[in-house]
């Protein structure tokens, strides 16, 4: 019942926004060039139902590899800010400054100085685009801690990173989850932005531009709409981390 | 397996917003290994402040808290400690936030033995039944019963235990009494109880320590003089009915009230 | 014998245009040459200038225009130009017929779409002024890259700056009658500046000269390929190009053909120099428009030395 | 002495971070065009010093626009998603897939739609970009309100939306910050995405732009850096308002 | 100002994941207007669980509550309550903390007249000094008396406490239920008590009801033979201890001891 719902309710909702998508369309006669409809791009699909697998994977792979990278070091970032006073204040202004910077525009320097390294850059760019959220909400889920919760373990003479461990990270779960799903969707756009400024023929962004090259609209905008897709699943693969995770912390451990 | 606690002219106030509020004054107690201190006194005046002290997680303004003959600089694994407010953590079940402590403190313990040490513990509360469900489930009293739990799962050398059954009914509460006599005797811990019971101060005590109101002084101070092995009846022995007498009026001197 | 790997960094992504280099892999020119080359695509001339001045690619290909300003502004960056490829820039003004424009003059008084970094929007006043266009009455409308030929094809703009190739297939693309699109290539009217070529790192050169040469040579080839059969030339390029549309390729590919490449002066002086007097002209127009930081040197740009005497026949 | 410290850790942050970069270009002997250096870019500021301020003005009031309306859309979305379980499980996949697009594919797009409008898409596209963390942290606070918290309220027979103004919101005021934080980034990378991507002449995009025909690479880093400014601006309006905002929650309301 | 309180055939259970964990069975009260009814019954057997269903915070699975002759779907506006764990809002001033229950229930109260009635209970429960602190500066009885104040301040027809007093001291509790008897007559609210003091029970209300352990029947009720106007020492006449004693009695055949 409880599945059957969980599934149910994603997929109306994406078929009812296809619709009024299709219906939008339709109903202002927009050309492709202006906006593909959902019917537009099953063609398009079938037509290169390989090259959306191949490069699907591509930038797949590429993405997920940033974003670990970028849960790594942004919980490594965000637990110096949560536990200093000190280097958040001098970290913030940083890190708000090197993240109002399109990474459109660092993409050539990116390319420039690691020159041919193409797998490297793409998943820096994905990292570096996407660690900022993960590093803001531990840092606050640091900071934040009630005094009674790092209690409880501190009177035990607990170090600062098994409270972190046992307390502020689990304490804090649903916001860093939250901050993730917002990097998730930003490390797709970082490793697109790489594949599309500075083209290494590989990835969704290749076949976008692809598209653009030839003008095939529907090809444009079934890529968008592959972009879309793999950032749902991995969405849900991360939701599906958040249970196990919660799971283990439900379970009397070890 | 147990130390002596000492407190040499502890002296505290916190630091507020409108000037330091003064707490503590010149707080000299000392408690021989494997003995037994209450602590009672007015509300607002000072207790869970002493226990906080003792635990190391605050240094005093001035003076020493000494452990086992080292000054207390920072908390230590050796040390249990249930808190006023009873703070489960909500992301783990009954059984496992008892057995939190075991995971941060140094020790030998099996797996299996941990579990039987936690679901021994739960047993003792009453709270067998309850050991896969989440804090939220259980009632005030109940979680406090777990949370007295954690602070003895780990078999430490010196007990603080901030009211822990504050929130009983009066025969839960009796029925624990009897529970920590028993314990006590076989873990040999150094206790400190801050109660508002006096009954239960005279039941589980050796020494009973009033205090003053905020600034809290040592006002009075009382050896039990009932016998080590005690049971329930021994609170109606005219020595016991005496000791609550002195207490009550110790406390309403306490108080700044007359102790006519 | 092993070949040299080297790289040529292209300006843009691979489209009909880029025929040539291809067509140089798989026709075996570089090979000839001792050669292992690999094409990258770009993302405009800024793109690969500095991915050779750098260093970091020992070819690449890119606008003269660019790579003049770019030496100015960085005099010491090891880059300079040694065969043109585009001897008539693809700098154009796309009208339509329609909307009443045919001739440069036919702009004034209509309305003008021009996206503000737009290349060949940055060569309009040197084309107006050769072409006595009054700059006052027209209207210049900015408008987005992606907005440009759609406002075109709605009849929002009379005419927009852009490539010849590009524009003009994009309009096609959109549905608009092909006799109904005017071509003004800015250099059929008095814009005298050059186009895209082959650029070089000089270190890199200096050290193997001789590589250069077989270099230009093989891809002069590719040129001669490309020229005989744009068809395969383009097949060559969707290869590569995993969604292309060949027909599409093919035409961009002979336009740039016909406009921009064999021009008669290719034809009649080789392809890969230049005309020193037109291109100190070219210069004295960039100059209408761009602050120079120093005096223009000329050889600082380009460099024949590379080149065969009379450059490379295309036939 | 505390105020002192306040302005001087992030000053001294970034001059040593200045520092640091200068020191690499140098130790490198990087080129302008590769990386410029700190040093290199006070002309470029000086020469078009006016350039500067009026674009800058440009993308700063746009940049405002869309992450105010990001913040009333993102509460919005947030409340909804907070507040009823079928709405998230709904909403979620689809605003992921929705930011797991990247916005520089959207700009054309929506530069097709809204021919012309220029401010109304700058701003819509800074929006767009920036309004997700705001809608989950939103959604999250409210879904992680513990139930104590809530029924001292509900007890009254406050309505959901007072229990959200008096209890959820405050409570999770640090965390709506930090989103917002991390908000004014992506609204800057939004605005200057359209500027660069379907460029109408305004804005620091546009100086960028600009100094990329004329092969300007002191111009280029100085724009990237006058952008960073710009965030750290914005940043730190908005600690003074997380200031005010507790401050107002901390005196008695009447 | 009052109303009357109804339970009628009132049962629930918790879904638990392991199944149903049946709290409360057939439970039938009537509590007069002004009346003033006290639940006394063993930890865990459901008396929190009563006090929200009488709010409505939640809906019995069976049966139903009345409150004025309306049936309780949803909670409102006439109610006031003291949570068990007193949660105090912590971006807030005690005052302002107290004061929120104004800002919330529709009332004409100028500025000044509400922050005259939220001072004034403050000084009634003795944290008039405390007005501007936070909640994390209060000791754990001073915020449970602060959040009886929170209860009272929109002089509630209904007035719900949860162990109100659990974590004070003998005297500062002796006060608050004199304190709380002057309230009562002033401002002639239905009270509901859950303790576990059965002195505070005898002393303050009308009538008495023990519950059994879960899940919880009603076991008892005793209508107080205590006259209206009582002062302390009211609980040492003969009335009084013979009450205490047959409380006693029943709570210990609640819990299933046997009463011998
Ligand atoms: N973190 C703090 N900051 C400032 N003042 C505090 C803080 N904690 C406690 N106080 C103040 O210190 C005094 C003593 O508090 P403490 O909690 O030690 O009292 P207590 O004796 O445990 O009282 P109770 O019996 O009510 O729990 C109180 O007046 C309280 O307001
Ligand atoms: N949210 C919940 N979900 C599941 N079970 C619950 C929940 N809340 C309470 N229970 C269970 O219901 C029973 C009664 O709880 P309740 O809080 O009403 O007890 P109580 O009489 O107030 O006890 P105490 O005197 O210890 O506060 C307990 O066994 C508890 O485990
Ligand atoms: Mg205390
Ligand atoms: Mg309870």
């Amino acid at each position: 019942m409880t599945l059957l719902r969980k599934i149910a309710v994603p997929l109306g909702a994406i078929l009812v926004f296809l619709l009024l998508w299709e219906w939008l369309v339709w109903a202002k006669g927009w050309p492709d060039y202006k906006m593909a409809s959902p019917s537009d791009l099953w063609p398009a699909f079938w037509k290169y139902r390989w090259l959306f697998l191949e490069n699907g994977w591509q930038t797949l792979w590429r993405t997920v590899a940033g974003l670990l990278l970028a849960v790594v070091a942004g919980t490594g970032i965000g637990m110096v800010m949560g536990f200093s006073r000190l280097a958040r204040e001098a970290l913030y202004p940083l890190l708000v400054g090197f993240n109002a910077i399109p990474k459109a525009t660092v993409v050539p320097i990116m390319a420039l100085i690691f020159v041919g390294r193409h797998d490297f850059n793409t998943i820096m760019i994905a990292f570096m685009i996407s660690f900022f959220p993960i590093a803001v909400s531990v840092s606050i889920g640091l900071s934040t801690l009630e005094p009674e919760y790092r209690d409880i373990l501190r009177a035990l003479g607990a170090s600062q990173l098994t409270v972190f461990r046992k307390i502020a990270l689990p304490k804090t779960l649903p916001e860093f989850f939250g901050a993730l799903k917002v990097s998730v969707t930003l490390a797709f756009i970082g490793t697109n932005l790489m594949e599309i400024v500075s083209p290494h023929g590989r990835g969704l962004g290749a076949l976008f531009d692809s598209g653009k090259i030839s003008a095939d609209y529907p090809l444009m905008f079934a890529v968008l709409i592959a972009l879309a897709f793999l950032g749902i699943v991995l969405y849900y693969i991360v939701v599906a981390l958040e249970k196990v995770f919660a799971g283990w912390a439900e379970r009397a451990p070890g | 397996m147990s130390a002596e606690i000492e407190l040499r002219a502890v002296t505290h106030a916190y630091r507020t917003e409108t000037g330091p509020l003064p707490v503590l004054r010149h707080l000299d107690v000392k408690m021989p290994p494997g003995s037994f201190t209450a602590f009672v006194g007015p509300s607002g005046c000072g207790k869970s402040t002493l226990t906080k002290l003792i635990a190391g997680l605050m240094r005093p303004d001035e003076g020493q808290v000494w452990l086992g003959g080292q000054m207390v600089r920072a908390p230590r694994a050796t040390v249990g400690m249930a808190f006023q407010n009873p703070v489960l953590l909500e992301w783990r079940s009954i059984l496992s936030n008892v057995l939190l402590p075991l995971e941060i403190v140094p020790n030998t313990l099996s797996r299996a033995a941990r579990l039987d040490r936690a679901r021994e513990l739960l047993a003792l509360v009453g709270l067998s039944e309850f050991e896969e469900k989440r804090p939220s489930e259980l009632s005030g009293g109940m979680r406090q019963r777990a949370s007295l739990c954690r602070a003895l799962v780990h078999r430490p050398e010196v007990l603080i235990l901030d009211e822990p059954f504050g929130a009983l009914d009066a025969f839960t509460r009796e029925d624990l009494w009897q529970t920590m006599a028993r314990l006590r005797a076989e873990e040999r811990f150094t206790a400190v109880l801050i109660t508002h019971d006096l009954r239960e101060s005279v039941f589980l005590a050796d020494e009973i320590v009033v205090m003053s109101a905020r600034p809290a002084t040592i006002q009075y101070r009382m050896a039990s003089r009932l016998p080590a092995a005690r049971d329930l009846d021994i609170l109606y022995t005219p020595e016991a009915v005496e000791m609550l007498a002195t207490l009550r009026r110790q406390i309403q001197i306490a108080q700044g009230r007359d102790a006519a | 014998q092993a070949e040299t790997q080297v790289q040529l960094a292209l300006d843009w992504k691979f489209e009909g245009p880029a025929a040539p280099y291809f067509a140089a892999i798989d026709n075996g020119h570089f090979a000839e040459a001792g050669l292992a080359v690999e094409v990258l695509a770009g993302q405009g001339s800024l793109d690969a200038i500095p991915k050779v001045a750098t260093g970091a690619y020992p070819f690449g290909f890119a606008d003269i225009n660019s790579l003049i300003k770019f030496k100015d502004q960085n005099p010491d960056a090891p880059v300079v130009m040694v065969m043109m490829t585009y001897d008539k820039p693809p700098f154009a003004v796309i009208g339509r017929r329609s909307l009443g424009v045919e001739a440069p003059k036919d702009l004034e008084g209509k309305v003008l779409g021009a996206p503000p970094p737009d290349g060949a929007w940055a060569q309009f006043v040197p084309f107006a002024g050769a072409s006595g266009i009054d700059m006052e009455k027209i209207t210049v409308e900015p408008v987005g890259f992606p907005t440009r030929e759609p406002m075109l094809a709605e009849g929002k703009v009379a005419a927009v700056t852009g490539f010849n190739f590009s524009s003009y297939l994009n309009l096609v693309r959109l549905g608009v009658p092909e006799d109904d699109i005017s071509t003004i290539l800015m250099a059929d009217h008095g814009l005298e500046l050059y186009g895209n070529g082959i650029i070089v790192n000089t270190d890199f050169a200096a050290a193997n000269p001789e590589l250069v040469k077989g270099f230009l040579a093989a891809v002069a080839a590719g040129w001669t390929d490309a020229i005989a059969d744009p068809a395969a030339g383009a097949a060559m390029v969707i290869e590569r190009n995993p969604a292309g549309d060949l027909d599409l390729e093919t035409r961009r590919l002979q336009m740039v053909i016909d406009a921009n490449v064999a021009t008669p002066w290719v034809a009649e002086h080789g392809m890969g120099g230049i005309d020193p007097d037109r291109f100190e002209r070219a210069l004295v127009q960039i100059g209408e428009t761009y602050d120079f930081a120093e005096a223009p040197d000329a050889s600082a740009y380009f460099t024949d030395a590379y080149l065969p005497e009379g450059g490379f026949p295309l036939r």
